[in-house]
């Protein structure tokens, strides 16, 4: 084996209270993908943060291409060839490509900004990620997909021998997914060093060579990625002990229709969306990354608008049909992005609870409007100690929470208000594997009290451990319908359709 | 290192309100607070400043101590009326007030009669309530005296008057009693016809964007009537970008008439740019203001109304007048 | 997907000239009823009466981009004109030293400011409406509140002209160049614009937040102080009211010129030359056709609320993709 | 002020005790430090400290107060509103016009109210339903507004009858009327605030609107009910301001009252970023802001000193309550 080009040797991190990292040594050669995974926590990020100079380490050593170097911040990493493509992309909506990428690093000419080399670079660099547009086109009007691009250009604009991703996929369409897939290849043909952190476990064997496992800041083995499977790896990052939890599914006895859909369309988003979802039954709604799931889920509760279709709900004993913005009584909204659409982050664990709910927490009719805050109280007591909850007291902050509970008092939230119908897009996403099985288990309860929900996600496991029937999505339509027994392939290929076989 | 500047800050802040007291003598003497509604330019101080000294002259002769209290109402009608509560809840004797708003000043004429303290206008009359006594320049004899003066100008020296009239700002009574005036003697002795009529709100800026459109949109104009000079060089800056600022028998020459003779228009007259104008009263009307206040003290009977008249002036006389604020080094740079 | 279209559509035309074309009517309009303002004496005065308020709006700009906001502007304007015209007129000091003084006061005025609204983190409004109130203050204190004139040496200086143009149009013009080169085409420029579209995101980026948005004010404080060298030259005096309400003018300028308060976004040429010819021309038609000064503030106010109904309706429209290559790319419904 | 800052009651662990007192200290500083110096000036300051002065600052904050807790509505939002002198000014005209053209004074006072409240809803409207920046929209309304009242009268204020201004400014128990409404009025909005479904969409709104729209708050109609809000409290001054001048005068809407406005509900605690502040906040600032002036006064202190200091007040107070906002919620 050709010596490694970069070797991290015992690196230790603590953090007040918490051991980030005891002791991790890894390499990784030239001209190989080396995937990186772990549970949340599991240290991944803080790893990475040491070599890409954003942390210092309490102990260990860094050798690049056998010489040991110091890397105290981001600049001297860069200075050693190492580039950092984040999660959150950092990408300036008024400004151009050519500015985001070297908004901080603007080469001079006479005095000024030099943009005639500024641009020819940046159509160099773009042009080998297969990237077709002008540089000084402006970032809010560019895709997701394409903004991911531009991120990765920006680290190569200083030709890295390492390259970092740091789940580069969760905002990427397949086709995109795909793309990105291709450049990273070319990437390890021309010999760079590349660190994959993820947490989807099919790219993990569908585009690395090598991986490694990480658990609570400890090295928990590693090698070439052919000689797992999926199981040992998820065995590796939870431990013995948690495995058998993450399969397992309960049967819910469907109940009788309590929402039908029809003809939902919205021109150039959604088009003819029909479906219905029954008491006591969880709907999967899946699909590739930008096929409309959400787009549907905010249709039905009003928040964006519709062209025409039908929305009924079953009131007493027929159906009944309800205007859009009228929608939002009966069906519990809980969003993808926690921290924009979820929370009330400077306010109370109870405010935050009982947002939703605020009109039925009031005292007796002279007074309808006054809150009746023992009420209030009470009804955020039952819910905290239904999801458990661990909170230090209900006055507590929202943003002092962990990511798991603060999902879990947007579900509570919701159950407060006790609507028939739940919508949950992408409930689990960036959760640690022990939150993601209670709020798992809540969506099953939900059921089996006789709740119809819809759940969205883009993690094949996720969905396939709660649904009862599939709902497939897209490029804006609903292209298959599946019964439980339906197996992961099925899914993925109806949802990545023809376009994943022809290309 | 934050929290340090922060009360750091604080300590300032104490310290200035606590310096600026000067804790006032209790011996006996006559407490006048003078309410100005703002300082816009330099006559309101000379009037502070001619009050303060004139009584202080007197002082040896009439044995009356005075103490000014003043404040200023930073051209809000409202302020003013606040700012003369204050002074009543002080206890003051005499409320001396130039009004912001003479529709507005009767709100506290009324307060001040309820709590029994005489209430004199100054310079201002109020049109919405009878103060105690009124001391002032008659503004509108003023404006009539300039405006008639220049019209036997112009008729003198056979000029058919194409005149460009710089309003001041319309709120203000002296600014609509000048107006008046001016388009009274224009009708009446016809020396001249109005061709623009520029609004300035008593604004420097105004007063020069105003007059150089003007004489741009009436090439022809060859008279102008200027509310106030207080600030006559931005006159005399739109009459040098279009090449008339001449002093008089100068062919560019335009002939000017210009109300107050402040210090600006004092050296204008005198280089013969302006041609006419009459004086506002500084030292003479804090005189009568004092000769009132002492009348009062003293219980004796003193008249309702005091008005100087202005004197007329133009660049032969204008270095002959005495008691000219403008002519005062203090106010004149 | 979005096919390629090329149909001249109404809306899209409306947008991006539609502020031209109001600006057109009006001209018309104050020509029609005063035939001198369709001249070129007319058109220089325009230019000549926004010359000050050109350069005072375009350093409040660099503030504006970065999310925050300056309404100390005049005052600063007032108390370094009316120190310089003091130590001109007062204390006879020569005119490059008073020049140079209120220069490196005016930049003293925006640290002040810089220190208040970046590293104490007041709300930028409310801190610049103290300093507002303070220097004020100050400067009434220095003149006892009263009118300070310029020696007649200077006192002309304000309306020399060179052929038709006034020479403060052509300063004005020169400084407006300047700060667009500095905006466009310096890293500074950039990075005020990048703090304005997210701080978080520029500082990950690598960009010295604290130390951008303080030099930001530093400029906004020296280009009011400039404005005022040329505001008392017109005017040939400082008088207690200069400067009086001149953020407020500043800030219509910068709107209707499509620089937007939530950060990020206008240019300063033509966005702000733009915004300054158009309130010019209106005080100036104004003028000529002998309207009430009150009728102008009316008129403004109507100007500022239809170019920014405009600007909320231009949000919903999205411009096509500028594409390097001619080959359509799939365009898909990003947010 | 935290406590009657937002409804959020406040129960600190014991870890947290040191940083709280830590912020309950630098918090409360400013009004601790008010305490001494109005203990100073009624000291050195004669007449100060007199039952007729406390109450006439008292009748003088009356209509700022107002202002102060309409301005606070649309604060708490994340909005602005700039143009509450001018929609004063003009609501009060029209509403003297109706009187001095015989009309009924109550009739004429409910005009002074709803002419306000109506220009308020088209800034609700442009702020919430076009999505119009707060600043500029209110900006311009301002210049509309004071354009207007300017040449409607131009210029010449429109006495209002006797009767109406006696009304208004009767005492009752020795204490004028404008001072029981506002106390009536913050009572009354304190407990709406902190206490009813409204008032937590309000401050739910104004933390974060999007999270508030899915959890089902109409928060257009929140911000619409807002800055209508704000123009009723400018109707409301208006009556106040106008018995006391016993005349409508577009004096009243220049544009530097804006400013000391919005600086009370600052100063008062009431946050820019939205999400914090109630209506005693508001009265308090705009008590604060009053008592400057009616001590500079009182003080004989001279015009431009007086200046100084408030710039150096306003600026100290909001930035201690920046700050120790800031390490609280870090």
């Amino acid at each position: 084996m050709t010596i490694p080009y970069l070797k991290m040797d015992g690196i230790a991190k603590s953090f007040p209270g918490v051991q980030a990292l005891k002791n991790v040594t890894f390499e990784a050669s030239q001209g190989e993908i080396l995937a990186l995974v772990g549970a949340n926590g599991a240290g991944k990020s803080t790893l990475m943060n040491v070599l890409g100079g954003n942390i210092e380490p309490n102990s260990g050593k860094i050798y690049i291409n056998g010489k040991e170097v110091r890397i105290s911040s981001p600049s001297d990493a860069a200075a050693n060839g190492i580039a950092f493509v984040h999660q959150e992309m950092a990408m300036l909506p008024t400004m151009s490509i050519a500015d985001t990428m070297y908004i901080s690093s603007f080469p001079y000419k006479h005095g000024l900004i030099d943009y005639k080399t500024i641009y020819q670079r940046c159509r160099v660099v773009l042009k080998r990620l297969g990237c077709n547009f002008d540089p000084r086109e402006r970032i809010r009007n560019i895709s997701p997909g394409d903004q991911q691009m531009v991120e990765i250009g920006r680290a190569l604009l200083h030709d890295p021998q390492i390259i970092i991703f740091d789940e580069p996929t969760s905002s990427l369409t397949s086709r995109e997914k795909e793309h990105l897939f291709e450049v990273i290849r070319t990437l390890k043909q021309e010999g760079s060093v590349i660190i994959y952190i993820s947490h989807f476990l099919d790219e993990v064997f569908s585009l690395c060579d090598r991986v490694m496992v990480l658990r609570n800041g400890e090295t928990a083995g590693g090698g070439l990625v052919s000689e797992y499977t999926n199981r040992d790896i998820v065995k590796m990052m939870i431990g013995e002990k948690e495995i058998d939890t993450y399969y397992e599914r309960s049967e819910h006895r469907a109940g009788e229709e309590i929402m039908r859909v029809k003809g939902i369309y919205r021109s150039g988003v959604i088009n003819d969306i029909s479906f219905s979802l029954r008491k006591g039954e969880v709907v999967g709604l899946w699909g590739q990354l930008g096929s409309g799931r959400t787009e549907v889920a905010r249709a039905l509760v009003g928040l964006d608008p519709i062209d025409g279709g039908t929305i009924s709900i079953k009131m007493g004993d027929q159906m009944m049909p309800v205007k859009q913005s009228e929608t939002k009584k009966y069906i519990g909204m809980i969003t993808e992005n926690r921290r924009e659409e979820g929370l009330l982050l400077p306010m109370s664990v109870c405010n935050n609870m009982s947002l939703a709910n605020l009109t039925n927490l009031t005292k007796k009719k002279p007074f309808s409007s006054v809150i009746d805050s023992k009420l209030e109280n009470s009804e955020t007591d039952k819910y905290v100690k239904r999801m458990d909850i661990k909170i230090s007291s209900q006055a507590q902050r929202v943003e002092t929470l962990s990511g798991g509970n603060q999902q879990k008092v947007i579900i509570g939230r919701w159950l407060q208000k006790n609507p028939p119908i739940y919508i949950m897009d992408e409930p689990t996403r960036g959760l640690d594997v022990g939150a993601k099985a209670d709020i798992r288990r809540i969506i099953s309860d939900l059921a089996e009290q006789g709740a119809g929900i819809l759940v969205i996600s883009s993690e094949i496991e996720e969905i396939m451990s709660v649904s009862d029937r599939y709902l497939v999505m897209k490029r804006g339509s609903i292209v298959a319908e599946f019964g439980s027994n339906a197996s992961k392939e099925d899914l993925v290929a109806t949802a990545t359709g023809a376009a994943s076989k022809k290309e | 290192m934050k929290k340090k500047i922060l009360v750091t800050l604080l300590l300032v802040v104490v310290l200035s309100m606590l310096a600026a007291f000067a804790p006032a003598g209790e011996e006996k003497t006559v407490k006048v607070c003078v309410s100005w509604n703002e300082k816009v330019h330099s006559l309101i101080q000379a009037w502070q400043d001619y009050m303060e000294m004139y009584a202080k002259e007197l002082e040896p002769t009439t044995g009356i101590k005075y103490e000014w209290i003043v404040n200023v109402a930073n051209g809000d009608a409202n302020l003013q009326n606040n700012n003369i509560q204050d002074c009543i809840n002080q206890k003051v004797d005499y409320i001396v007030a130039r009004a912001q708003d003479s529709g507005t000043i009767g709100a506290s004429i009324k307060a001040a009669e309820e709590a029994g303290i005489p209430f004199i206008t100054f310079d201002r009359a109020s049109t919405s309530g009878d103060p105690t006594a009124h001391v002032g320049e008659d503004g509108y004899l003023q404006a009539r005296s300039t405006a008639e003066a220049f019209a036997k100008l112009l008729k003198d020296n056979g000029i058919e008057g194409k005149c460009i009239e710089l309003q001041g700002d319309l709120l203000d009574n002296t600014a609509v009693l000048r107006h008046k005036a001016w388009a009274e003697v224009e009708k009446e002795l016809g020396a001249w016809t109005t061709v623009a009529e520029v609004p300035t709100e008593w604004k420097p800026e105004k007063f020069y964007q105003g007059a150089l459109n003007a004489l741009q949109a009436n090439p022809d104009a060859n008279c102008m009537y200027v509310a106030s000079d207080f600030a006559f060089s931005s006159v005399e800056n739109a009459l040098s970008a279009v090449d008339k600022d001449a002093p008089t028998g100068d062919p560019k020459h335009i002939w000017i008439a210009a109300d107050d003779i402040n210090p600006m228009g004092y050296e204008a007259m005198v280089n013969g740019i302006i041609d006419v104008g009459t004086t506002w009263e500084a030292y003479s009307v804090s005189v009568l203001l004092v000769d009132t206040l002492n009348k009062m003290v003293n219980g004796e009977p003193y008249e309702k109304v005091n008005l100087i008249s202005g004197r007329l002036a133009t660049p032969e006389n204008v270095q002959t007048l005495e008691y000219l604020y403008s002519t005062d080094p203090k106010y004149a740079d | 997907m979005t096919k390629k279209q090329h149909n001249f559509s109404l809306r899209d035309f409306l947008f991006t000239y539609g502020f031209l074309l109001v600006l057109l009517l009006v001209i018309v309009y104050f020509s029609v009823t005063a035939p001198s303002f369709f001249s070129m004496n007319a058109a220089m005065s325009i230019l000549h009466t926004a010359a000050p308020l050109l350069i005072i709006a375009s350093g409040l700009a660099f503030v504006i981009m970065t999310k925050r906001i300056d309404i100390s502007v005049g005052s600063i304007a007032y108390l370094s004109a009316a120190i310089g015209a003091l130590m001109i007129s007062r204390m006879g000091l020569p005119i490059p030293l008073a020049v140079v003084s209120m220069l490196v006061l005016s930049c003293l005025m925006g640290v002040l400011n810089g220190f208040f609204v970046v590293i104490l983190n007041v709300n930028p409004m409310i801190a610049t409406f103290g300093t507002q109130l303070a220097f004020r203050g100050i400067g009434l204190l220095l003149t006892n509140s009263m009118v300070v004139s310029l020696p007649r040496s200077i006192r002309f200086l304000g309306n020399k002209k060179v052929g038709p143009i006034y020479i403060d149009i052509l300063f004005s013009l020169f400084i407006l160049l300047i700060m667009m080169l500095i905006h466009s085409r310096t890293q500074f420029g950039r990075q005020v614009v990048a703090i304005g579209n997210d701080i978080s995101i520029a500082e990950k980026l690598g960009i010295k937040e604290k130390r951008i948005s303080f030099f930001a004010y530093v400029v906004c404080g020296l280009m009011a102080g400039i404005g005022a060298i040329i505001m008392s030259l017109q005017v040939g005096s400082v008088t207690p009211t200069s400067g009086t309400s001149y953020e407020f003018t500043a800030i219509a300028m910068l709107v209707i010129g499509g620089v937007s308060l939530y950060g990020g976004e206008g240019t300063i040429l033509p966005g702000v030359l733009i915004g300054g010819i158009t309130l010019a021309v209106i005080e100036t038609g104004l003028n000529y056709i002998g309207a009430s000064v009150y009728v102008y503030s009316f008129v403004r106010g109507g100007v500022i609320f239809v170019s920014m109904f405009a600007d909320s309706l231009k949000t919903q429209v999205k411009p096509k993709v500028k594409i390097m290559e001619d080959e359509p790319t799939t365009v898909s419904n990003a947010q | 002020m935290s406590i009657l800052n937002s409804g959020v009651t406040q129960q600190l662990s014991k870890k947290d005790s040191k940083e709280a007192a830590d912020i309950y200290w630098t918090r409360y500083l400013p009004y601790i430090v008010l305490v001494v110096v109005f203990a100073a000036v009624s000291i050195f300051v004669p007449y100060f400290l007199t039952i007729s002065n406390l109450l006439s600052v008292l009748l003088q904050t009356a209509s700022l107060a107002i202002l102060a807790i309409g301005q606070a509505a649309v604060l708490i939002l994340g909005g602005i509103d700039l143009s509450m002198p001018g929609v004063m000014a003009l609501g009060s005209i029209f509403g003297a016009m109706y009187m001095r053209a015989g009309g009924n004074p109550v009739l004429g006072a409910v005009i002074m109210l709803l002419v306000p409240a109506a220009l308020g809803l088209i800034n609700g409207i442009s702020v919430s339903y076009f999505g119009m920046i707060p600043f500029v929209v209110t900006l311009a309304m301002q210049a509309i507004t004071i354009g207007a009242a300017t040449m409607i009268t131009n210029q010449i204020s429109i006495p209002v009858p006797e009767n109406f201004c006696n009304a208004m400014l009767t005492k009752i128990g020795g204490i004028p009327l404008p001072i029981i409404i506002v106390l009536i009025l913050t009572l009354f909005l304190q407990f709406a605030v902190t206490k009813t479904y409204y008032g937590r969409w309000l401050y739910s709104t104004g933390t974060n609107m999007r999270t508030s729209r899915v959890s089902g708050v109409p928060t257009k109609k929140v911000v619409l009910a807002a800055y209508s809000f704000a123009g009723l409290m400018g109707g409301l001054a208006a009556i106040i301001m106008t018995s006391r001048l016993y005349a409508a005068s577009p004096q009243m809407g220049k544009d530097a009252v804006a400013m000391d406005i919005i600086a009370s509900a600052a100063v008062g605690g009431v946050s820019t970023m939205g999400g914090v502040g109630t209506a005693v906040n508001a009265v308090i600032g705009a008590i604060i802001i009053t008592l400057i002036s009616n001590v500079m006064n009182m003080a004989n202190v001279s015009y431009y000193l007086t200046l100084v200091i408030k710039g150096i007040i306003i600026i100290t107070f909001v930035a201690i309550d920046a700050n120790s906002r800031k390490k609280s919620t870090k």
